[in-house]
């Protein structure tokens, strides 16, 4: 049996005025029915473009490479007709920033409906007015709204419930996985902490996959069972949770970890951590690993090796020069 | 960021050097654009060499003496108007007079509406609420009403239709100045050099003034291209000056001695095409300077 | 008239976070009648200092070239109140425009208002057929160019909308009348042969209509065109957008559903913003083809100088352009959810 | 360590749409002494913005004083002038706080020339600059800010900021917008010019753990109060009000979060009684009957700036009081 | 049932030759009393008869509803015999009463006046004294009794009639008793009248006449060409050359009735001779004003402004009015001359400075303004001549463009010193030749007056009593001529030219117009309305079946049109669906 998700050799381009400018560069992830994703990495490593890639809802001037498998059929190569029964009702989306993913002349209740209608009434009981109504009420309840929403229009919620208006619509036609992209990022301290309760709530209680996408290594670490963190548009580490949060492999990890302190830790009072340098220019990226010129601890064999995904415990890969090169060093398959 | 001992005001010139450069990079890929800059380098010359390539004497009813509303021949290229002048001339010598026409009164229409967008935008409260009032009050007032009333009151002359057009079209300018400046107030560096200790005039003229002006510029080469066809339409209404050539002028002429009935095309078209091809530059060397100055429309257009 | 090629002139709807409330909408028609009403006190009051400002005795203009006794001109002085102090002229002004007077005018010796009155149907006939044209072709054009914005149909169509764009209508007028030849008639809105039945004098109407039609077409569809496209460009990156892709649903679906609306507000907004501006072009296709409708009448009084109708119209023209705003800030509030709420 | 600046019952408030007042700043009492890091936490909409530039006289308090080294602040606009020397101001938003038409160089001289600060200012500016890491300083001199990365940004900000030799830095979310691995830098920054010019700072955020990267003492704000003023590691490690206890939780990995529930607060309706009521998680438990009702109608006590930790909430008082 | 009636509508369009004239000015007022513009005072003609009718032949008075008439020897008391048999369109017979009706009217009520009160203004009484017998008591011989030129209004319909002011006269048909009633009046579109078929002179020969309007003579051109109308005037010279290619129209070239001059300042001053305005002094002696003629060629003038239509000025009756007119003789010819005129002005001790600009005599530089009104064509492109010969004989000329209103101001203010101006004239002298009598000088409140020359000399004034008072037709002539050469030598404006009236006519549709004065005289705006009236269909075909087919055309071609954009549309949506992109 295929996988939920599979991405093989991903590598992703953009056609610009500066030339290609790489924003994935070989990504290999496999996600399971009933898992949940991590993925971290600071602005502009690609995780957006990765996830929507997934969808094949790339601008036209991405230039798409390798293989993106969803249930073993390969997105790319779809026919559109066939793409667009896949979208949504085999995979959804909660945008970044819902303010703007929702159109703001539409009332809410449509703008959940719409997906039920045109996917000949996935996710309610027939594609009557009377069933989409009630699908779309009882949508809003389980993200914990009110189904007088439904008559309200984007500008008249906050943003969490905005988000939460999202998650509601990604739910709609039963996917089998849901991509967040940032889903909180935007939100304040404690709506953020709604909105990631009820995500973790609902993927548990539904058995679907998860992928989501922060820049926050707490907030993932928090609701995904496995992190994948990236760095120009490469997968540098990717693990168990617990593992990449508190014993991480790559020193970007450790520093991402290091960057969101852990109160009362005696460690980091007084003491803020920070990786010195600049994010890197994805148009000219350092030769050998391109996170030498960062690295705290980078060596010779760093400015001209650049290292792919090693194994670094059975369900922890890393690409990094320390971590012994033991086993296969093609990895990218989970264990 | 190279040399090593550049006074201040050194760097400020290399500073504006380069982004003057930058801004012409932009502006030279787009063909529209440049296309429009070119036509209007080649008829502001003409424009201006006028009196060294003609002999205006051409121009003066009492010397001519060309077939009346004659036809393109090899004497007159362009034919001949009811008086016996070149058509070529006129059109030629019109070219001057609307070209200042439309440069004046948009130059008079800009800097009204720049001082009362930006004063409007800038000190809010009651300032703003009176001149936004006026703004509104002269935006809806339909312009070209407004200034023919201008010009039937005032003494027929060059003078009166600049004014006129000028004190009637600066409205726009001012609603997008105060958009603008708004937005620029807005932005947190304001609310820094506000915390830096730095006052009104401070704002208004290291902040504010050097980003809405680039606007306003590509602003005034648009609003050129309305004043110009302004200056027809009031010309063609019989309420230019008559002793001026100008090109509306001469259609009001060519009009109203048959050239239509008679199928003199030689004296409708060329003024009525110096109309388009000047406006048309103006209106893409403004769109232009427009995407330039504003990323936001860029690879739009 | 180049305001619609500048963009951020655009009516940008108010930010608002708000909740509904039904005494805001109250409060917002009244400040905007309000706001409007002293818009039109302006326009009466600058109406008539305008025209007061006239040099010249009408009255001698009224009787040039033709016998008369001073007796008579002291008469026509006093008819038209012209010895009387300026303020006592105003309040008599403002009196009989609150009475729905616009005094006589000294050329036709008839009221301003009815003769105001009898010209609004053709100007309303020409106008409302050209906007509505121009509105549909311009629409229609606008949201393709942008839809398939640097095709070729775009870069022809925002070319020609351009040129069209700089070309003085009346000369286009003329252009017109030069190159049909015998196609059209010359002027005028219907001729007084045709029988007082309604088809042919509709079919008679719509034939003289054709060529100030055109023309006034042309000249308005490119801002229309303009706006529409750089309305939808803006909305064509929207994260909405992709959200209704990712949902599954088809392109012109997309469009039709979600872009178009959203770029339609901005866009008839300005249509309704700019229609009280676009009858002031009017005044030069109505001269052109002898159209009998209020840019003539202004045209004429213009040539007299026939001060009470020169005052009248432009009281009108100007008035109808500030109710066309109240109806234009009205309407966005109708259509778009985020302003009504306030 | 003497006082700095001073906020004595200082409210600020804003005339919101449709009329209503929103009291955003509502009685606070804050003091920040000299060579201290005060760190103002609290969730969107608290007021934190509001309170900081009301220290900087960029907006009129509707209601008590601001004290800077004893003195009250100016209102003429000359004297503003003067104390704005000496009271600087870091936004959150490096990109948007620099003239994108400005190079670094005039960023930086822009404050030396408002101040028209004595001294070849090309030299102030290299020290400047050089302070805030950014070194050899000519190399940026001619950059413009889209040059340079966010944590570049926000270096030239403090830059600017330091050109005058403050005494005081008011830092309104320094780092919020900057990428994770940045943020440590520049608040290592923070505390090395602490240390170096013994600058106090004010630094506005809604990140608990920044405040515990940097902050001597922490003020927690909720609706335009204070209701936790104390040092950091025993308001941290030991928060007395529930509302800083829900904050510490949703932070942590490994306690089970307390999401309050209800929507943000609106400083357009503060509740009455002890403001955070309607959703303090302790109310929500079950109280005894007498207490809930004061922490109903009964509005807690203004904090005083004090050295201890004090909370304004009625159960911790009495709690503390009766054991 | 509107839509199902096309042989309905073919039965109603079928009716006998329409007349379509193309109209340039609108109509101010339908009420006769009102109306002051040229096409309403025709219209007026048109739709009532005139106590007398000025003879299409030489514009002699003529039997008008008067059949008959005589006069007192002291010229004070007239009687008119009204004919019998002429009725109102309404049936009632045209009785003296009505005519007494309405020059008491005109006495008693100020509104009436409005328009011709100036006829009436001598008037003492104006009584019926039977059905067919009226009689006029003057205050003074008044030579215009045989010419009053005052529609004659039915009593029974205007005697109802509250505020003569504010009536508008719109009842249609409207009842009158010329040759055509007024049917239909759309404002600045067309203007419709039937054959009055019991008109007493006999039923015209075409159904009926239609007025045109167009805002601008090129397109009322157009139309003609296009055979919209058939009969158009007042074409500018190049139009009336580029029509003469058309073998189905017909030119006519005319005499016209009104004379431009060229005003020169001699000292402007009111009625009681209080100096006003500033003037140059200069210009006070007359021999400077001589001067300045000589040096204008009005030959030139015709040639080149005027493109050869029009006649050089001579006085200010023009040619048209053959009787009157004046030809000077000798050195009373005003030639062109600049050296003679450069010769005078160096007599006068005026010479010339190193700029070529003669010093006046008050030390200044002889520098003078020209006022011309801007929307004359005609006087501009002259100004821009007469600018260029004054300067030969060293005048420096401001020339400037004014508006109407504005070159009223100046001139009745006196502060001018060249100004262009003219005047459009009556078959009687009178009216035109007081206008530069003293007392047509402006009052002490500057206003009032209507000359705009002053003139003011008494030799003239002696004259123009005299021919006021002269009932012999050759001897009023005579006197008429003395003044005209008085006012030559006065020399207070230099009559220019005088214009052609320039008209055209379909003549493959219509023939007969009756010219007045006969041979080369014009169609339209005479003094009277023998040209419509004689007017005659050519064969048998109408004119309407062109707006027919124009109709269809345009019906075809909006289907077309629309059927086009359809097609586009359709194929575009097929097109958008089938490679539905991604
Ligand atoms: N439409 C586009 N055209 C060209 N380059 C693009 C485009 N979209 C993104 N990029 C570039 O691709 C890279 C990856 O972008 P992406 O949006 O995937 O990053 P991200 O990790 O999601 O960042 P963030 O955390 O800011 O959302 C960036 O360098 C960005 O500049
Ligand atoms: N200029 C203003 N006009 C009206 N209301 C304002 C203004 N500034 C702030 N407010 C209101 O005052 C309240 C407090 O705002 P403030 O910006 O101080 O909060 P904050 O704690 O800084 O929030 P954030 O974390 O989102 O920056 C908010 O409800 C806000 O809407
Ligand atoms: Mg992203
Ligand atoms: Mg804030």
């Amino acid at each position: 049996m295929s996988a939920l998700l599979e991405l093989r050799d991903l590598t992703i381009d953009y056609r610009s005025r500066r030339g290609l400018v790489p924003a994935v560069r070989g990504v290999n992830l496999t996600l399971e029915a009933g898992q949940t994703l991590g993925m971290a990495g600071e602005s502009g490593c690609g995780k957006s473009t990765l996830a929507m890639s997934v969808l094949r809802l790339l601008p036209k001037t991405a230039v798409i490479g390798g293989e993106v498998l969803l249930d073993g059929e390969d997105v790319r190569t779809m026919s559109f007709g066939r793409l667009r029964a896949v979208r949504w009702a085999g995979a959804s989306v909660v945008f970044q920033g819902a303010m703007h993913a929702l159109n703001p002349v539409l009332r809410i209740g449509d703008q959940l409906a719409e997906p039920i209608t045109l996917h000949g009434g996935a996710g309610a009981k027939s594609n009557s007015p009377a069933d989409v109504q009630r699908a779309v009420g009882e949508l809003l309840e389980r993200v914990g709204l009110p189904r007088r929403h439904a008559k309200a229009y984007p500008h008249e919620l906050s943003g969490g419930q905005k988000q939460r208006v999202m998650i509601a619509m990604a739910l709609a036609c039963g996917p089998r996985l849901v991509i967040a992209d940032e889903p909180t990022t935007a939100l304040d301290v404690m709506v953020q902490a709604q909105v990631l309760k009820l995500l973790g709530e609902l993927v548990s209680e539904s058995g679907i996959g998860l992928m989501m996408i922060s820049h926050d290594l707490s907030v993932l670490a928090q609701t995904c069972q496995r992190l994948a963190v990236m760095y120009a548009g490469r997968m540098v580490e990717l693990g168990p949770s617990a593992q990449v949060m508190h014993q991480p492999a790559h020193p970007y990890s450790k520093a991402l970890a290091a960057a969101f302190p852990t109160v009362g830790d005696p460690a980091s009072r007084m003491a803020p951590q920070g990786l010195p340098g600049d994010p890197p220019d994805p148009t000219n990226l350092p030769g050998g690993c391109p996170f030498h010129p960062r690295c705290p601890v980078s060596t010779v064999e760093c400015e001209s090796t650049d290292v792919l995904l090693r194994q670094a415990d059975p369900e922890h890969q890393a690409a990094c020069v320390r971590v012994p090169e033991n086993v296969t060093e093609t990895a990218g398959e989970p264990v | 960021m190279s040399e090593k001992q550049q006074t201040p005001s050194q760097l400020a010139w290399a500073r504006r050097k380069e982004a003057a450069s930058r801004a012409w990079k932009q502006f030279r890929v787009q063909r529209s654009g440049l296309a429009g800059l070119i036509a209007l380098g080649v008829i502001a010359a003409l424009a201006i060499l006028a009196p060294v390539l003609t002999d205006s004497a051409q121009l003066d009813v009492t010397k001519v003496n060309g077939p009346s509303l004659g036809a393109p021949s090899g004497d007159y290229l362009l034919g001949t108007d009811e008086n016996g002048r070149s058509v070529l001339l006129l059109t030629w010598w019109g070219a001057r007079v609307s070209l200042t026409v439309g440069l004046s009164a948009a130059l008079l229409s800009v800097v009204i509406g720049t001082v009362i967008g930006v004063l409007s935008a800038h000190f809010g409260g009651w300032v703003s609420a009176i001149l936004m009032r006026f703004t509104d009050f002269f935006l809806v007032l339909p312009s070209l009403v407004l200034a023919i009333a201008l010009s039937t009151v005032l003494d027929r002359g060059l003078f009166t239709i600049i004014l006129a057009i000028g004190l009637t079209s600066w409205p726009s300018t001012a609603r997008l100045v105060r958009a603008q400046t708004l937005s620029v107030e807005a932005r947190p560096y304001i609310e820094r050099a506000r915390a830096l200790g730095g006052g009104h005039t401070h704002v208004i003229t290291k902040h504010v003034l050097p980003s809405v002006l680039p606007l306003v510029f590509a602003n005034t080469t648009l609003a050129v291209a309305s004043a110009i066809i302004a200056e027809s339409t009031l010309s063609f209404l019989g309420l230019g000056d008559p002793t001026q050539v100008t090109w509306g002028s001469m259609l009001k002429s060519a009009a109203s001695n048959g050239a239509v009935t008679t199928g003199a095309w030689w004296y409708l078209l060329p003024p009525g095409l110096g109309i388009v091809a000047v406006v048309l530059a103006f209106t893409l060397c403004g769109r232009a300077l427009e995407t330039v100055l504003n990323p936001r429309l860029r690879g739009e257009r | 008239m180049t305001d619609l090629l500048t963009p951020g002139e655009q009516t940008e709807p108010p930010a608002s976070t708000g909740r509904r409330s039904s005494s805001g909408t109250l409060r917002f028609v009244l400040g905007k009648l309000g706001g409007a009403v002293i818009s039109v006190a302006f326009v009466a009051g600058l109406g008539f200092l305008l025209f007061r400002v006239l040099p010249g005795d009408p009255v001698l203009t009224m009787t040039r070239g033709r016998p008369t006794t001073p007796e008579a001109i002291a008469e026509l002085r006093i008819r038209f109140g012209l010895d009387d102090p300026l303020w006592k002229q105003f309040l008599d002004y403002v009196g009989g425009l609150l009475t729905g007077d616009f005094g006589t005018s000294y050329a036709y010796s008839r009221p301003v208002g009815e003769m105001i009155l009898e010209r609004v149907g053709p100007t309303l006939l020409l106008v409302g057929t050209g906007t509505i044209l121009a509105v549909i072709l311009g629409m229609w054009i606008g949201i393709r160019g942008a839809w398939e914005h640097g095709s070729r149909f775009d870069r022809t169509t925002t070319s020609l909308a351009l040129t069209l764009w700089s070309v003085p209508t009346f000369w286009l007028g003329l252009l017109l009348l030069m190159l049909t030849g015998n196609l059209f008639p010359s002027g005028g809105m219907v001729d007084p042969s045709t029988p007082k039945e309604f088809l042919p004098q509709l079919l008679d109407t719509a034939h003289h209509l054709v060529l100030p039609c055109i023309t006034f077409v042309a000249v308005v569809y490119a801002q229309y065109q303009l706006v529409m496209r750089s309305s939808l460009l803006e909305e064509m990156g929207a994260d909405y957008l992709n959200t209704a892709r990712a949902k599954g649903m088809r392109e012109d679906m997309v469009r039709r559903r979600h872009a178009v609306p959203n770029a339609m507000l901005p866009a008839i907004t300005l249509v309704f913003l700019h229609l009280g501006l676009v009858v002031q072009g009017a005044i030069t296709v109505e001269t052109v083809f002898s159209w009998p409708g209020l840019g003539l009448l202004l045209y004429e009084a213009l040539s007299y100088p026939d001060l009470p109708l020169l005052q009248g119209v432009f009281t009108v023209l100007a008035g109808s352009v500030v109710a066309m705003n109240v109806v234009a800030d009205l309407l966005y509030r109708v259509f778009d959810p985020r302003v009504r709420a306030v | 360590m003497s006082e700095l600046i001073r906020a004595e019952d200082l409210s600020v408030r804003f005339k919101a749409r449709g009329g209503a007042t929103a009291r955003a700043v509502d009685g606070v009492e804050l003091t920040v002494r000299k060579g201290e890091i005060v760190a103002l936490v609290g969730e969107s909409g608290c007021g934190k913005t509001s309170l900081a530039r009301s220290l900087l006289g960029l907006v009129q308090p509707a209601q008590g004083s601001i004290r800077f080294e004893g003195e009250p602040l100016p209102t003429t606009s000359k004297g503003l002038k003067a104390y704005r020397r000496q009271a600087q101001l870091v936004l959150q938003d490096p990109t948007g706080a620099l003239n994108p038409r400005h190079s670094v160089y005039e960023a930086v001289a822009e404050g030396l020339r408002i101040h028209k600060v004595p001294g070849d200012e090309r030299e102030l500016v290299a020290d400047a600059l050089s302070r805030a890491g950014l070194r050899p300083p000519e190399r940026y001199f001619l950059a413009f800010p889209h040059e340079l990365s966010g944590g570049q940004r926000q270096r030239v900000v403090i830059a600017g900021a330091l050109a005058l030799q403050p005494k005081l830095l008011i830092a309104d979310e320094p780092v919020a917008s900057l990428d994770a691995s940045v943020r440590g830098e520049i608040l290592a920054l923070l505390l090395k010019l602490r240390q170096d010019l013994g600058l106090a700072a004010l630094v506005v955020t809604h990140d608990l753990g920044l405040a515990w990267n940097i902050a001597d003492r922490v003020a927690v704000m909720y609706l335009g109060r204070l209701v936790e003023v104390g040092p950091v590691e025993e308001v941290l490690t030991a928060p007395k009000h529930p509302y800083t206890q829900a904050l510490l939780s949703v932070l942590s990995e490994t306690e089970e979060p307390i999401v309050l529930s209800g929507e943000p607060p609106d400083p357009t309706r503060i509740p009455g009684g002890c403001r955070f009521h309607p959703r303090c998680q302790v109310v929500a438990a079950g109280l005894p009957e007498e207490m809930e009702r004061r922490c109903r109608t009964q509005d807690v006590p203004i904090l005083t700036s004090g050295e201890q930790t004090q909370v304004a909430c009625h159960v911790a008082t009495a709690r503390a009081t009766t054991g | 049932a509107p839509v199902a009636v096309p042989a309905h509508a073919q039965q109603q369009q079928q009716p006998g030759p329409v007349l379509r004239v193309g109209l340039l000015q609108n109509i101010d007022s339908l009420n006769p009393f009102l109306a002051v513009f040229q096409s309403s005072t025709e219209l007026g003609r048109l739709m009532y008869d005139f106590l007398n009718a000025n003879a299409a032949k030489d514009n002699s008075p003529a039997p008008g509803l008067a059949e008959k008439w005589e006069s007192s020897p002291d010229k004070l008391t007239w009687t008119y015999t009204i004919r019998s048999g002429a009725k109102w369109t309404d049936g009632t017979p045209i009785t003296a009463k009505d005519v007494a009706f309405t020059y008491n009217l005109m006495v008693t009520n100020d509104a009436a006046a409005t328009a011709n009160g100036s006829f009436v203004s001598t008037f003492k009484s104006v009584t019926a004294k039977d059905e067919r017998t009226l009689v006029i008591e003057t205050k003074s011989p008044q030579a215009t009794m045989l010419s009053l030129d005052v529609p004659i209004v039915p009593e029974h319909l205007w005697s109802k009639v509250s505020d003569i002011g504010k009536f508008a006269n719109d009842q249609m048909p409207v009842v009158g008793s010329g040759p055509f009633i007024l049917t239909e009046h759309k404002p600045d579109q067309f203007i419709r009248l039937k054959a009055n078929k019991d008109y007493w002179r006999g039923a015209p020969k075409i159904d009926e006449l239609q007025f045109l309007y167009f805002k601008n003579s090129d397109a009322a051109v157009q139309a003609l060409r296009k055979g919209e109308v058939d009969l158009i005037n007042r074409l500018t010279p190049t139009q009336y050359q580029a029509l003469g290619s058309d073998a189905n129209i017909t030119l006519n070239k005319a005499p016209g009735r009104r004379f431009s001059e060229l005003l020169i300042n001699p000292g402007a001053a009111t009625r009681d001779n209080v100096a006003i305005g500033d003037g140059n002094a200069a210009l006070k002696d007359v021999r400077v004003r001589k001067a300045i003629s000589q040096g204008i060629d009005t030959k030139a003038l015709v040639e080149r402004v005027l493109k050869g239509f029009g006649e050089q000025g001579k006085g200010i009756i023009p040619p048209v009015f053959s009787d009157f007119h004046w030809e000077p003789k000798g050195a009373e010819v005003n030639t062109f001359d600049p050296a003679a005129a450069n010769k005078a002005l160096d007599e006068l001790g005026m010479r010339k400075g190193a700029d070529g600009v003669r010093i006046s005599t008050d030390g200044k530089p002889l520098k003078l303004r020209l006022y011309a009104r801007n929307d004359r064509p005609n006087d501009v492109t002259s100004g821009e001549f007469i600018k260029q010969w004054m300067l030969d004989i060293g005048i420096a000329v401001d020339f400037t463009t004014i508006s109407g209103n504005q070159m009223n101001e100046q001139t009745n203010t006196g502060n001018y010193d060249l100004a262009f101006s003219g005047w459009g004239t009556n078959p009687d002298p009178d009216y035109i030749l007081s206008l530069s009598t003293c007392s047509q000088r402006p009052g002490a409140d500057g206003k009032g007056g209507t000359t705009a020359a002053y003139m003011c000399d008494k030799t003239y004034d002696e004259l123009y009593a005299k021919q006021l008072a002269e009932f012999d037709p050759a001897k009023r002539a005579e006197l008429v001529k003395q003044a005209q050469a008085r006012y030559n030598e006065v020399r207070p404006s230099l009559v220019l030219y005088y214009e052609n009236a320039l008209e055209a006519y379909r003549s493959d549709k219509f023939s007969g117009f009756t010219k007045q004065p006969e041979g080369n005289g014009v169609i339209r705006e005479q003094n009277g309305v023998w040209g419509y009236y004689g007017a005659q269909p050519v064969g048998s075909s109408g004119s309407g079946g062109g707006s027919n087919t124009g109709v269809l055309i345009g019906v075809v071609i909006a289907v077309i049109v629309l059927g086009g954009i359809a097609i586009v549309v359709i194929s575009k949506r097929r097109k958008v669906s089938s490679d539905d992109r991604e």
